[in-house]
């Protein structure tokens, strides 16, 4: 089966690393994906708290267009995953939002089936490609490099079934199947403020320094994210939130970027250049190599 | 803003009020309907309850004759499975239940004019639950044309029983 | 010192306020609220907010608008639903705050230059014209609009992200751009039929 | 139309019809004077009336003076559920003298005025109601209620304080008691607290009397390690089967001495000790607590060695000596007793916190449960009642978080009433015996019960403080120097309203109360229902609370729903006094509901005979038809409805009678 697949704005900018290390993952895991025809902006957390109506319509263009092409579809972004879902949630509960909607995409002819999945890589990881599988393929592991697994909340808060909303693990297994120590971080599914560093600075350089001293002081080398949002909030701001507190520096991939690594994709294939706080004096340190 | 829709549409013409004969257990469904009694709870007024000490005991001619004598809908209530005050009564009617529903579709009467639920003596609102769906559906049906020689048709019931 | 009468007439409340919000979508268990306070223990930005979450949701059953509509709380909110998920009443908090800050914006108010309801105009606006949002001429709208002098700030970070190809300056847009104006106008259609 | 269906003996039907208002709980929604002006017009009805109260003497009085100034034969009620007030208005027939079962209710409160906004349609429903039973109770016959003895033994099933309680009052009352408690030990929960609030005396002073007389009581067979297996019977005549577990110590032979577990091979325990929740340890041959009674010890196969490789050095055994207690060789033992009555009292379990992960329970060494916070405090627990970390320091503050498991749709919903006050308690020793700070973070403060509120107050005096607010979570990330090294709460002080971090050495969850898992077990093996959350029902909340639907059922104590000691020994008393009454009226009324055979009629089919749960139908094998043993059929009318050829008839529920009921109510004019 062919998973169809939905990019989100943020993998094609800031969350460029996402887009290929995701993909690198899924070509070793023999994952097939076919990028979404034409799809739109899903209208994020934003557009949804202020304008929610068309938020769905914007969102259910894409469920539709996806539906044409498979049963499920992969949201790698937080939010996106989440508006996906919602959509399809409140289509099914609120009877006059599936009649807007259902206009809507009449009018650009287009029909809204219910007939498809919405899923987050770390779903379709764990339980369609499963660990033993991951596991087996690992070329260079990961030597107890040590991991504060950082979920955030929109993959797994309100909607995910995949996991324990309350405590979610399966960043956790995926990342010790490939040889790698998840330590404890009570703060993984703590909000980084979204944006609200844009737009209310010092709320937001608060909040990000207490992830990141969080997972350091629970001796992490290293933040794994699954989140566009969340990585960029984590790896850009280190020096000012630093400023405001004490000055910590640790790097902040992508999950997909260890896997990538452990899976023993090329070099320079999966975006680990991309970070602003390198990743490389941890893995020389515990000689990780890769190709 | 984005309002929850009204549940129901108050239509302006007087609509058809179904006639649902009820069968519940004394132990089970009618304790149920007592208790939503004593918490309030308001339903549909169309259904009309015969009390029964165990579900068992609802012989097939029961519904049948319902149905002759003009109900649109006919609902037995009883116990959980494993939870009959009889230790397994409710077994029996779940049989019977099977093979009366065939013979009911077999006779035109639509499936959701006949209907068994569990219903536990705690669970009063599954009784104003499934007496508001029901009356729901069968007033979505409209009026029960039988023929009423097919009704009682002596083989029906033994048929039933065999 | 400047001493203000803090007393609440009962003309003061606005019981069709309080009537929508137990009527709209996410607030229609608000009664049942037990103000407990998980809500806002909850919260990571509650430290921030002038009203916690819990006495929103009570001020709003009660029906005291102003109070409501002029928080900083409902400026604040991520959206993280950790109130909603936790809530021992299932109250859906977090959705109640968007029906909240989107009813601000239909009565306009909000201050001009608060960033956040700008960030959800641009926002908008962007997604209308181009179907896709490009983050990096997002930002600076933002910024432009808002807080110009911290443009100058920003800009080394920008130059990074920019050396490391992560802020693309080229226009993202769908193909069939017309498709989203169609939709969006739709939508409007319809919300003005049924005056929703 | 009564010709046409034959009424039953030569006599025409005289019908009085009886509309109650219940004050406005009727008469506010249903129009009962257009009901009983309705009623009157019915073929067969002789008077119609309609009254304020039913029920009451005069309501009652009036039902008789028409019996006898007109003659009446049928009685119609309609009012409320005949589940409450059918056996009142039998009552009324049989003083005028009508046998009373010519009556027949209508419920028109619980079914209609209660559920219905519309009176026009309630009032429609209330006359087809009546209509129906105005038409079946023509066909009423004059029936007579079947006595049985009882049997003056009784079952407690539980032997914590609500059931130790009731065996206690019953066997004081000259009864024979069977006590069947599950574990080793009787004493329950609250053998395990060490004070009891709110008058602190210490729970083993006035806990340990009672046990000890329970094990030496001449009218009380303890039966401990034992569960119930089987329950067949009726009212008064009960048989029941128990299953003895084998704790390999011949409990005639043991003397408690102890010598065995000195002797064990295992120097030091290794298995987490049952009793200290977990915070000692103990060997495979143990003594649940030094007061356990009975004082038995009882050897677990699980952890033994001897039962792992057959290679144990059985030192136990030559430490015994010549008293021969141990024996490996124990299998289950199945006892069979006849027993009346019995008396249900199972208890609770306590929440277990790990379902919240935001507190940190099983992660944090130093989150405790209130229940292993008793045993900390306790002069006979682990810590000889030092309160102590786990690493041995002295807590400087300490947080007390309420409403753990309580509250909570997540979770459970209801409060469980306890943990108000045993949080006040535990915050008192806490505080008297370490002096630290003690914070309270709760919802709402209950404390209803005698000298509770002027508890709370003392508490207040002594300095603790209480933070009104539920904790989002427990963590040991720090955001202030402050913090380091420390359990951080994180709660909105709703009084203050704003959040609050608070740094504290010690947690302690005040973990609720729910039924016990296996309650659904419980309740099928002893025929009652539960509520929608598992707590066993009674029969009525105000005026039946130690009944079940199950005549001769008694509950009592915290299965019912989550309760203190005080209420669970109340409602102990009451379970036993119930027994009492029924075992002291000697024998027992049954409903003559019961099936039987028109000889003539039975085609000798034997569909009959398989359907009936109570083996009371049984086939003679010279006449070729089917018989119904009386005493066995239990009145459910399975075997009615499955008799092909109509020849089976239930007294009270005849065909013809539900005919006329299910014709009358659709009847409409």
């Amino acid at each position: 089966m062919k998973y169809a697949y939905y990019p989100g704005c943020s993998l094609r900018g800031t969350g460029r690393a996402y887009e290929e290390s995701l993909l690198a993952v899924l070509r070793i895991l023999e994952v097939e994906v076919e990028e979404i025809d034409d799809w739109n902006c899903c209208g994020a957390t934003t557009y949804l708290s202020v304008d929610e109506l068309t938020s769905y319509a914007l969102a259910a263009r894409n469920l539709a267009l996806a539906s044409r092409q498979s049963g499920e579809i992969i949201a790698p972004c937080a939010a996106c995953y989440l508006v996906l879902n919602k959509t399809q949630h409140y289509i099914r509960e609120y009877p006059t939002i599936k009649l807007v909607v259902t206009r809507a995409l009449d009018s650009i002819g287009l029909a809204y089936q219910d007939d498809i999945r919405v899923r987050h890589p770390l779903d379709v990881l764990l339980n369609d490609v499963g660990l033993e599988k991951i596991a087996k393929k690992v070329k260079v592991p990961l030597k107890g490099l040590k991991v504060a697994p950082y979920y955030g909340c929109q993959i797994v808060r309100p909607y995910s079934t995949f996991d324990d909303q309350r405590n979610p693990t399966s960043m956790d297994r995926l990342l010790e199947a490939c040889g790698a120590k998840v330590v404890h971080y009570p703060l993984k599914t703590r909000c980084c403020g979204g944006s609200q560093k844009g737009t209310l600075p010092e709320v937001g350089l608060d909040l990000i320094h207490y992830l990141l001293s969080g997972a350091v002081a629970n001796g992490a080398e290293v933040i794994a994210t699954a989140c566009p949002l969340c990585q960029f909030n984590l790896d850009s701001f280190q020096d000012e939130s630093g400023d405001r507190h004490h000055p910590i520096h640790i790097p902040v991939v992508y999950f997909t970027q260890l896997l990538a690594l452990a899976l023993g994709a090329p070099a320079g294939s999966f975006g680990l250049h991309r970070c602003l706080v390198p990743i490389e004096p941890v893995l020389s340190e515990k000689e990780i190599a890769y190709a | 803003m984005l309002n929850r829709p009204p549940a129901a549409k108050e239509s302006a013409g007087p609509q058809f009020e179904p006639r649902i004969v009820a069968f519940f257990c004394n132990w089970c469904t009618y304790l149920a309907a007592d208790l939503a009694g004593t918490s309030r709870m308001k339903y549909a007024p169309n259904v009309r309850v015969v009390r029964l000490m165990c579900s068992g005991r609802v012989d097939p001619q029961f519904v049948l004759d319902a149905f002759a004598h003009g109900a649109d809908g006919v609902f037995i209530g009883g116990c959980h499975p494993g939870d009959c005050h009889y230790q397994e009564g409710n077994y029996k009617t779940l049989k019977r239940y099977a093979l009366l529903k065939r013979l009911l579709k077999d006779m035109g009467i639509e499936e959701e004019r006949f209907r068994l639920e569990w219903i536990s003596a705690a669970e009063a609102d599954r009784v104003r639950a499934t007496i508001n769906d029901m009356v729901e559906k069968v007033r979505a049906l409209g009026p029960l044309a039988l023929d009423a020689q097919a009704a009682e048709q002596p083989s029906v019931a033994q048929e039933v029983m065999a | 010192m400047d001493l203000k009468r803090t007393v609440k007439f009962e003309a003061d409340r606005d019981p069709q306020f309080a009537h929508w919000v137990s009527h709209t979508v996410g607030g229609e268990r608000i009664r049942h609220c037990l103000q407990c306070g998980l809500c806002s223990g909850k919260c990571p930005l509650s430290l921030y907010m002038d009203y916690t979450p819990r006495r929103l949701m009570h001020l709003s059953r009660e029906g005291f608008k102003e109070e409501v509509l002029g928080s900083t709380s409902i400026w604040l909110c991520t959206a993280c639903y950790a109130c909603m998920v936790e809530c021992p009443k299932q109250i859906n908090v977090t959705h109640l705050l968007y029906a909240l800050k989107q009813r601000a914006i239909e009565e306009g108010r909000y201050p001009r230059r608060f960033a956040i309801p700008v960030m959800s105009r641009l926002f908008a606006r962007m997604v209308h014209g181009a179907g896709r949002i490009t983050e990096s001429r997002l930002v600076v709208q933002i910024l432009v609009r808002t807080a110009i002098w911290r443009l100058l700030g920003m800009s080394k970070l920008g130059m990074a992200l920019l050396r490391k190809g992560r802020l693309p300056m080229s226009s993202e847009h769908i193909q069939r751009r017309k498709e989203v104006a169609t939709l969006l106008d739709s939508v409007a259609a319809t919300r003005k039929e049924l005056a929703i | 139309m009564p010709e046409d269906i034959g009424f039953s003996g030569q006599e025409t039907p005289r019908v009085g019809v009886y509309i109650c208002h219940c004050g406005t709980n009727i008469a506010a929604v249903i129009d009962v004077k257009a009901l009983a002006d309705y009623a009157g017009q019915l073929p067969g009805v002789v008077v119609s009336r309609e009254y304020k109260y039913m029920c009451s003497d005069p309501g009652q009085a009036l039902i008789e003076t028409d019996i006898d100034d007109h003659e009446l034969n049928r009685i119609v009620v309609a009012s409320c559920s005949p589940l409450l007030h059918e056996p009142t208005f039998r009552r009324s027939l049989n003083r005028a003298g009508l046998n009373p079962f010519l009556l027949q209710m209508v419920n028109i409160r619980e079914h209609v005025s209660w559920v219905h906004l519309d009176k026009r349609a309630a009032t429609e429903k209330a006359q087809d109601l009546v209509r129906a039973a105005v038409r079946r109770v023509f066909l009423h016959k004059p029936l007579e209620k079947r006595r049985v003895s009882i049997n003056p033994n009784v079952l407690v099933v539980g032997g914590g304080i609500a059931g130790i309680h009731a065996a206690l009052t019953l066997a004081d009352a000259g009864k024979q008691v069977y006590l069947v408690e599950r574990e080793p030990t009787i004493g329950g929960h609250m053998a395990q607290f060490d004070k009891t609030f709110p008058t602190l005396d210490c729970a083993a002073c006035i806990l340990t009397p009672k046990m000890t007389t329970v094990g030496s009581h001449p009218n009380i067979r303890l039966w401990s390690y034992s569960e119930v297996t089987k329950v067949e019977g009726y009212v008064g005549n009960y048989k029941v089967q128990v299953k003895r577990k084998p704790r390999y110590i011949n409990e005639d032979l043991c003397i408690g001495c102890q010598e065995c577990i000195t002797a064990c091979v295992y120097k030091e325990g290794k298995t987490p000790d049952e009793f200290n929740v977990g915070l000692s340890k103990r060997k495979p041959v143990y003594l649940p607590f030094p007061q356990a009674v009975p004082q038995k010890v009882v050897i677990d196969r699980d952890t033994c060695i001897e039962f792992k490789s057959g290679k144990c050095k059985k030192t136990c055994i030559e430490a015994c000596g010549d008293r021969l207690a141990i024996d490996f060789t124990q299998k289950d033992i199945f006892e069979e007793i006849e027993i009346g009555t019995i008396i249900v009292a199972t208890g609770f379990q306590t929440f277990a916190p790990e379902r919240n992960p935001f507190y940190g329970y099983k992660r944090y060494p130093n989150v405790y449960t209130s229940l292993e916070v008793e045993r900390l405090v306790n002069a006979s627990g682990p810590t000889a009642g030092e309160i102590v970390l786990r690493d041995g320091s002295k807590p400087g503050s300490v947080g007390i978080i309420h409403c753990v498991g309580s509250r909570d749709i997540n979770t459970n919903r209801w409060c469980s009433k306890v943990c108000c006050m045993y949080s006040l308690k535990l915050a008192h020793l806490i505080k008297e015996r370490t002096g630290a700070e003690v914070f309270n973070f709760y919802i709402d403060m209950r404390t209803p019960g005698k000298g509770y509120e002027e508890f709370y107050d003392r508490l207040l005096d002594e300095g603790v403080h209480f933070v009104r607010g539920r904790v989002a979570e427990v963590s040991d990330w720090t955001a202030h120097p402050s913090e380091q090294g420390k359990l951080v709460i994180r709660a909105e002080d709703t009084l203050a309203g704003f959040v609050r971090r608070i740094p504290v050495d010690m947690v302690v969850l005040a973990v609720g109360l729910e039924p016990q898992k296996d309650a659904q077990q419980v309740r099928r093996l002893f025929n009652m229902s539960c509520s929608s959350e598992g707590w066993f029902l009674e029969r009525h909340p105000k005026l039946a609370p130690v009944s079940t639907f199950t005549e001769g059922v008694f509950i009592a104590g915290a299965c019912q729903g989550p309760k203190d000691i005080p209420d669970s020994v109340a409602q102990a008393g009451a379970a036993a006094a119930e027994a009492l009454a029924l075992i002291d009226s000697k024998t027992v009324e049954l409903e003559p509901y019961t099936a039987s055979v028109i000889e003539d009629e039975c085609s000798g089919c034997k569909s009959c005979i398989p359907v009936c749960p109570y083996q009371a139908v049984t086939f003679l094998e010279h006449e070729k038809k089917a018989h119904i043993n009386e005493v066995l059929c239990k009145g459910c009318g399975t075997c009615v409805a499955s008799c092909p050829s109509g020849s089976i008839r239930q007294n009270f529920f005849e065909d013809q009678e539900i005919f006329e009921e299910i014709e009358g109510v659709l009847a409409h004019a």
